[in-house]
């Protein structure tokens, strides 16, 4: 009764975006192995990619895998990692960070980080006009927050909106809400803010509430998809009237698609690139998830 | 006679230079900051400013006892973050029984309180009794806090009940006397701090036992109770820096408080306080953390610098802070 | 005996009284009682239990066997010098202040004067202040330790023990490291104390000083108790013998003509640094300088400066006849130059190591071969100066902070002595040490100099200069006062230049 | 003569428990490791195990010098972060002029030693000659060195040529006598250390200087080249764990190495040096490093804990690995 075994690699959560990840991909394992007996789904997580290197290592050793589905903390560095995977003859699917040597994956599903920066600046230029001004608040220095940020200044290139102002943010409540207190002292005049992220949104709107600047058409764009926000564009809130979405439910995808790669008689291998879709009070409801984390 | 006189000039000017020199430090940095925006002494931002230090040098005051008798804590920030996410579920909970008012904010408060006590005796327990270094239990727990909070939050955020949180709002955003609530507990915070370590006998005893523990146990002062002691006040400074934040954002995740610890330590040590222990100073402290502060802040403040280097600035404006404070930064050469 | 019918009923009173350290016995059966108002003086050869004893005494170590009689009650005393609260007040051989507190902070450790929960700090303050001012010592309540000179720290101990109001105070070589001057001044207080009812214990090597404070005298030799006696039926020869247990012939050795034309080794011109003001004076090959003066006057300045311990200002120093700039001490030690500092525990050994690595630290690349260090040759070292210097260790391989303090500085020696200097300065040579073994180290001092080594030796011990020195230079205030040979070198002579009634012309 | 037996018992076991308590601690894990999991012992798994473990090691090694003697490195991550990224921007500039041969790597490699050196003497002198205490400045330039490296990365990360890797990819994966490379080279840096710590004068050095530094100064050691040196000492690990590191991964970024100076520290101490100096054990380093990847490896051989708990279990882990070897465990209350 040999098992098919699946290894299911990602970072260790430490933001809301990836607990989310983490709750969808453990919410597909029990449905999963519910529904096919001889697949087991091995989660695990790791964090930092020294640390992703050495799991992925230990599911070769160990569990003697047959897939692995894998959230690489980085690209570059798990690249090699994962190639070793492959060479014991394992399927390989890659989730949302490609890697950085082409054809070591047999699928590959990722959201669109790129996408994310140009739909947020489109919705930016559809409420501002020239001469208005932006603050960016970006996540931490990574390849995902580059092609987010760049593809967003390269979009508003040529809009006439000023972007006042770039800083890291971290991705977290604490320093959206510091970093945007200093923005706010700093500058009287700010139209909109773009945070990227729904965490760094939340700590920027505790900062606007604090500096009393949250009226007058000011508004906020963040990203990913979290429940309390979703809900907020629901209920028609103006600070935030959209989300960008950068589902953490990806993960649940790629495992589904690594299951029906020996289940499905029909061809998975490919890309898979999920859009990066504008929420908006039309279609809020059916990103809405209330049990996740996220 | 001459020889003695020419000391003592030596002596008390060293003396002003470790007292001076984060007061200096920190009064260059204001002038920067100015220079290079004049809104940074904006009534706002100088508000601001205080209010975001109040954690920082809330944690750095316990830190300083625990430093000064030898000690060291690096489960602070996990502390800070496990502590805000029990906190937060407690409060949750009470609204069935309790309602969303006042009652079950003091609540929270009164356990986030008993928790910052626990958590500082079992460190210090685990140093005195289990006799484990420092550095190793704190290094230990740090951990076990950090993913007992992560546990307790599925690796998400733990969000406050949204009415709690507009009882409990206030406590962050609203004034006294034109100073923010944290201002003032964190005023509180450093004058207690301040009269126990200079105006109590366990003040003395810390020092005593950082400076050399054998002869504090010859004088008859009981280490273990005064180190374990320590530990307690780091774990009550804690939760008070804990009662502050969690109204600020009523969330508390993974990522809370991550280097704390090291920050609050090196407001302690750029305040003049000895990583070895023996000598604290509770003034140092407080500009230390200021100083801590204001360096983030000034940096929200240009665009001269490359964000990606924000963290060499941040590196070699604390080295320049110490350095200030050298003893004998005058007599140039000799010795 | 008569003794015992006139005496007042003992305070204290220690009755059979062993002790092993693990399996090494150090007292055996050892018994001694302490009466109000009288001073029981404790005396014995390095390592013969004194310390030990007092220790006891005070309940910082339980006996083996044997027990404590308080008030004639059979006592258990508790730990950690808590046995304070029944007037039971130690001072440590081996200084223990908090270095970085102050004056004032470690006299009241541990018994704070409070008004309402707050520290008095004033009334401390004023407290140690009139504490100062009685015995003539000139620091302030808020000077740090750190910045005191060993003596002013023993002085602001006995402050300490004195503050305590204590029923039994017990002193352990309080006189090492003190003048004469200044053990005048402790006396006065002793006699105060004791006039008041206070019992007290006092260990001390330096006999005469023994014979004129004490009321009874007990000796105890290699853990044994040899006898109690009053102190008008001993001498200081006796005591010496008994101690020892044979005949002591003479402490000094016969002085050897120094040859005054010999050349000079050492030529300090014109010396400025810290607590030194343009000191000049010369050392000859095989000539035993000495350096006196009262504490504090700047001996050790000089010798830290030359041997590149402290910085410089200004001054020529001449090696051999080499100008030497700023030396670093390997520099100065490979020149042929050491000096064995006073200050044994804070600079002079590694308390928590054992004999071998403090041995030879400072001589270490002499036992290096192949970049490694050649364990077998230090072995013979160390028993080389086991034998050369009695260090008496009843086990060689517990930390040198076990070791008796006579023994340490035995130890000390040894280690400068590792590197064979051709100059070597000796700073307080025979701190702590018994008689039997001081006669061995001027015989020893004597036998260098005769061998062509020169040595200086700094000591504030007058009859030790007088005895050994072929000249000696006398310090006041960071400057030369004088420079005495032959039948010059007198006690008289050398207070007066050493309190400035006088002044030498110098060249 | 009974209290004399028990205390000669506890100083002879207590001897035994500082060496033999970590080596029991490994061994206790090895066999929970086997009980999880069979394939634990398996001979990939253990090959797995120990390369691994040899960046932790040899960078701990250097850690154990500078504690010794009294200093502490907290920079070491970040240094090995750019290290990283400068060896590997040096090697793919160095493609047009030299190929992608070994000659390229070797440059890389001479320049990671330089940068080693360089590195570690700039810790050295800001803490010898700048007279700030180690934790100051090494938390500076840990600072310093992290944003640096994010700065050359431009936020994201540094990749090593394709064609470099493939010639550069033996030094990680490939095996000599059944042992890879790295563990090679970890038994190297652990023998040199070793011997540099017990049997050479510098060794004592650092020893008599982290027991006491006055005495150390009075002993004709040049106290602060020696500390300076254990700095270089540090960094020249540092840069042997990055040549073997960037082959693995192939790559550096801001997230390179990070939390790396506190698993070294703590391997050092878990391995019994005293964190307050004057007393180090390279052999205990290397199996304090042993146990933290072990600790790693079992967490990720068993499903049975949550996840979010691997904090937890490793934080227990590290406090009951150095109470295992307290000198008086055996001895009950007594003493
Ligand atoms: N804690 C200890 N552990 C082991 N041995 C010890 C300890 N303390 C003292 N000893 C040993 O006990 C013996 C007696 O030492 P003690 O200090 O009592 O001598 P002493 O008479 O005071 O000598 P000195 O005149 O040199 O001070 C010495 O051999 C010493 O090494
Ligand atoms: N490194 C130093 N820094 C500051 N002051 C110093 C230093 N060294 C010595 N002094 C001061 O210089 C004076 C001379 O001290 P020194 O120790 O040389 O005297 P001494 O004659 O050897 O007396 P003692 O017997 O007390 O050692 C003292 O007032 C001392 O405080
Ligand atoms: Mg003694
Ligand atoms: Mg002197």
């Amino acid at each position: 009764d040999e098992k098919i075994k699946i290894g299911v690699s990602y970072p260790t959560p430490t933001h809301a975006w990836a607990a989310g990840m983490n709750w969808h991909a453990e919410q597909a394992e029990k449905r999963l192995e519910e529904l096919y007996p001889d697949v087991d789904l091995i989660l695990v997580n790791s964090p930092d990619p020294e640390a992703q290197a050495s799991a992925l290592e230990d599911l070769v050793s160990v569990h003697q895998i047959d897939a692995l589905v894998v959230l690489p903390f980085e690209s570059e560095p798990l690249t090699d990692p994962v190639l070793n995977v492959k060479k014991s003859g394992a399927w390989i699917t890659v989730v949302d960070r490609g890697l950085s040597q082409p054809g070591i994956e047999d699928l590959y599903v990722a959201g669109n980080n790129p996408e994310l920066g140009r739909v947020s600046a489109q919705y930016m230029k559809t409420r501002l006009k020239d001469g208005d001004n932006i603050v960016v608040l970006r996540g931490i220095p990574t390849v995902i927050d580059n092609e987010r940020f760049d593809a967003f200044m390269a979009e508003i290139e040529g809009s006439g909106i000023n972007v006042l102002d770039h800083k890291h943010a971290n991705w977290n409540r604490d320093d959206g809400f510091e970093v945007m207190q200093d923005f706010l002292s700093r500058f009287p005049d700010i139209d909109a803010v773009w945070a990227q992220d729904d965490d760094i949104a939340i700590g920027v709107v505790a900062a606007l509430k604090q500096a009393g600047r949250d009226g007058d058409g000011m508004f906020v764009v963040g990203g990913a998809g979290m429940k309390e926000i979703i809900k907020g564009i629901m209920d028609g809130e103006t600070l935030i009237p959209v989300d960008v979405l950068y589902p953490p439910a990806m993960i649940a995808t790629a495992m589904d698609a690594t299951v029906q790669a020996f289940k499905s008689n029909g061809p998975v291998a490919g890309r898979y690139i999920l859009g990066a879709t504008l929420i908006t009070k039309d279609n809020a409801e059916s990103y809405y998830f209330p049990d996740s984390p996220f | 006679m001459v020889t003695s006189s020419t000391e003592t000039t030596a002596k008390r000017s060293s003396i002003d230079f470790k007292t001076i020199g984060p007061a200096l430090a920190l009064l260059i940095l204001c002038i920067i900051g100015f220079l290079l925006n004049p809104s940074f002494v904006s009534e706002g931002n100088l508000t601001n400013l205080l209010t975001r230090s109040a954690f920082i040098g809330i944690i750095a005051v316990g830190a300083t006892f625990v430093i000064t008798a030898g000690g060291i804590d690096l489960s602070v920030g996990s502390m800070a973050a496990a502590i805000s996410g029990v906190m937060i579920i407690i409060m949750n909970n009470a609204v069935d029984t309790m309602g969303t008012g006042v009652a079950t904010v003091l609540l929270g408060c009164g356990c986030a309180v008993v928790l910052g006590i626990g958590a500082g005796w079992i460190n210090g327990a685990l140093t005195t009794k289990g006799k484990i270094e420092a550095f190793i239990v704190t290094l230990g727990t740090m951990g076990i806090y950090r993913s007992l909070v992560t546990y307790f939050a599925d690796g998400g955020t733990l969000s406050l009940n949204f009415d709690i949180r507009g009882t409990y709002r206030p406590v962050y955003y609203d004034s006294f006397l034109g100073l923010p609530y944290p201002v003032w507990v964190f005023i509180g915070v450093a004058i207690c701090g301040w009269l126990l370590l200079n105006r109590t006998a366990f003040g003395r005893y810390c020092t005593a036992i950082g400076s050399n523990e054998a002869v504090a146990r010859y004088s008859a002062i009981n280490v273990d109770r005064v180190k374990t002691l320590t530990y307690v006040i780091q774990g009550l400074c804690v939760s008070f820096a804990t009662i502050i934040y969690v109204p600020r954002l009523g969330s508390a995740s993974a990522s809370t408080g991550v280097l704390w610890e090291l920050e609050a330590i090196a407001a302690v040590i750029i305040g003049g306080t000895v990583l070895k222990g023996g000598y604290g100073r509770i003034g140092g402290t407080i500009l230390g953390a200021l100083i801590l502060t204001t360096i983030g802040n000034i940096l929200n403040f240009t665009d001269l610098i490359s964000n990606y280097l924000n963290g060499t600035m941040q590196g070699l404006i604390i080295i320049v802070a110490v350095l200030l404070q050298r003893s004998d930064w005058k007599l140039g050469k000799s010795k | 005996m008569q003794m015992e019918t006139t005496a007042q009923a003992a305070i204290i009173e220690a009755v059979n009284i062993s002790k092993s350290f693990g399996p090494v016995p150090v007292l055996f059966s050892v018994s001694m009682d302490v009466r109000p108002g009288e001073v029981h003086a404790l005396i014995g050869e390095n390592g013969a239990g004194k310390s030990t004893l007092m220790k006891i005494l005070s309940g910082f170590h339980d006996p083996t066997s044997g027990q404590i009689r308080l008030d004639g009650k059979k006592t258990d005393l508790p730990p950690n010098g808590a046995a304070e609260s029944l007037g039971i007040v130690l001072i440590h051989q081996e200084l223990n202040l908090a270095e970085q507190m102050t004056v004032e902070e470690n006299v009241f450790l541990g018994r704070e004067v409070k008004s309402r929960g707050l520290l008095d700090k004033a009334a401390m303050r004023a407290t140690v202040q009139g504490y100062l001012d009685e015995i003539g010592l000139d620091i302030s309540p808020v000077d740090r330790i750190s910045d005191l000179t060993i003596a002013q720290k023993q002085m602001v101990e006995i402050v300490k023990a004195v503050s305590r109001n204590a029923r039994i105070l017990i002193m352990d070589e309080p006189t090492a490291v003190l003048t004469e001057e200044e053990t005048e001044v402790f006396f006065r207080q002793v006699t105060k104390l004791k006039e008041s009812g206070v019992g007290i214990v006092f260990v001390s090597h330096k006999l005469n000083e023994v014979k004129a404070i004490s009321d009874r005298i007990t000796i105890l030799r290699d853990g044994q108790w040899i006898d109690t006696r009053h102190a008008q039926d001993l001498t200081p020869d006796l005591m010496a013998q008994m101690m020892v247990g044979r005949e002591l012939s003479d402490l000094y050795p016969p002085m050897l003509e120094a040859d005054v034309d010999a050349e000079l080794v050492l030529e300090v011109d014109n010396l400025v640094a810290t607590g030194v003001s343009g000191v000049s004076f010369g050392l000859r090959k095989g000539e035993i300088l000495g350096f006196s003066g009262l504490i504090g006057s700047g001996r050790t300045a000089v010798f830290e400066a030359v041997c590149g311990l402290a910085p410089i200002e200004s001054g020529t120093i001449r090696l051999f006849g080499r100008d030497v700039g700023t030396m670093t001490v390997a520099g100065a030690r490979d020149a042929g130059l050491a000096y064995l500092t006073k200050d044994r525990k804070e600079k002079g050994l590694l308390l928590d190591k054992k004999m071998q690595p403090n041995l030879t630290l400072f001589a270490l690349p002499k036992f290096v071969k192949n970049f490694a260090i050649d364990r077998k040759r230090e072995e013979e070292a160390l028993e080389r100066a086991i034998r050369r210097f009695d260090v008496r260790a009843k086990d060689n391989d517990i930390t040198v902070g076990k070791l008796s303090g006579g023994n340490q500085q035995k130890l000390l020696l040894a280690k400068i002595m590792e590197c064979d200097p051709k100059i070597v300065v000796i700073d307080e040579p025979t701190r702590g040490i018994d008689v039997g073994t001081k006669q061995q180290i001027y015989h020893f001092i004597a036998a260098l100099a005769a061998e062509g080594v020169s040595v200086v030796v700094i000591s504030s011990e007058m009859p030790e200069i007088i005895g050994i020195c072929h000249r000696v230079v006398v310090m006041r205030e960071g400057g030369i006062t004088g420079v005495l040979t032959g039948d010059h070198i007198n006690e008289n002579e050398i207070m007066r230049y050493a309190a400035g009634l006088k002044r030498e012309e110098l060249h």
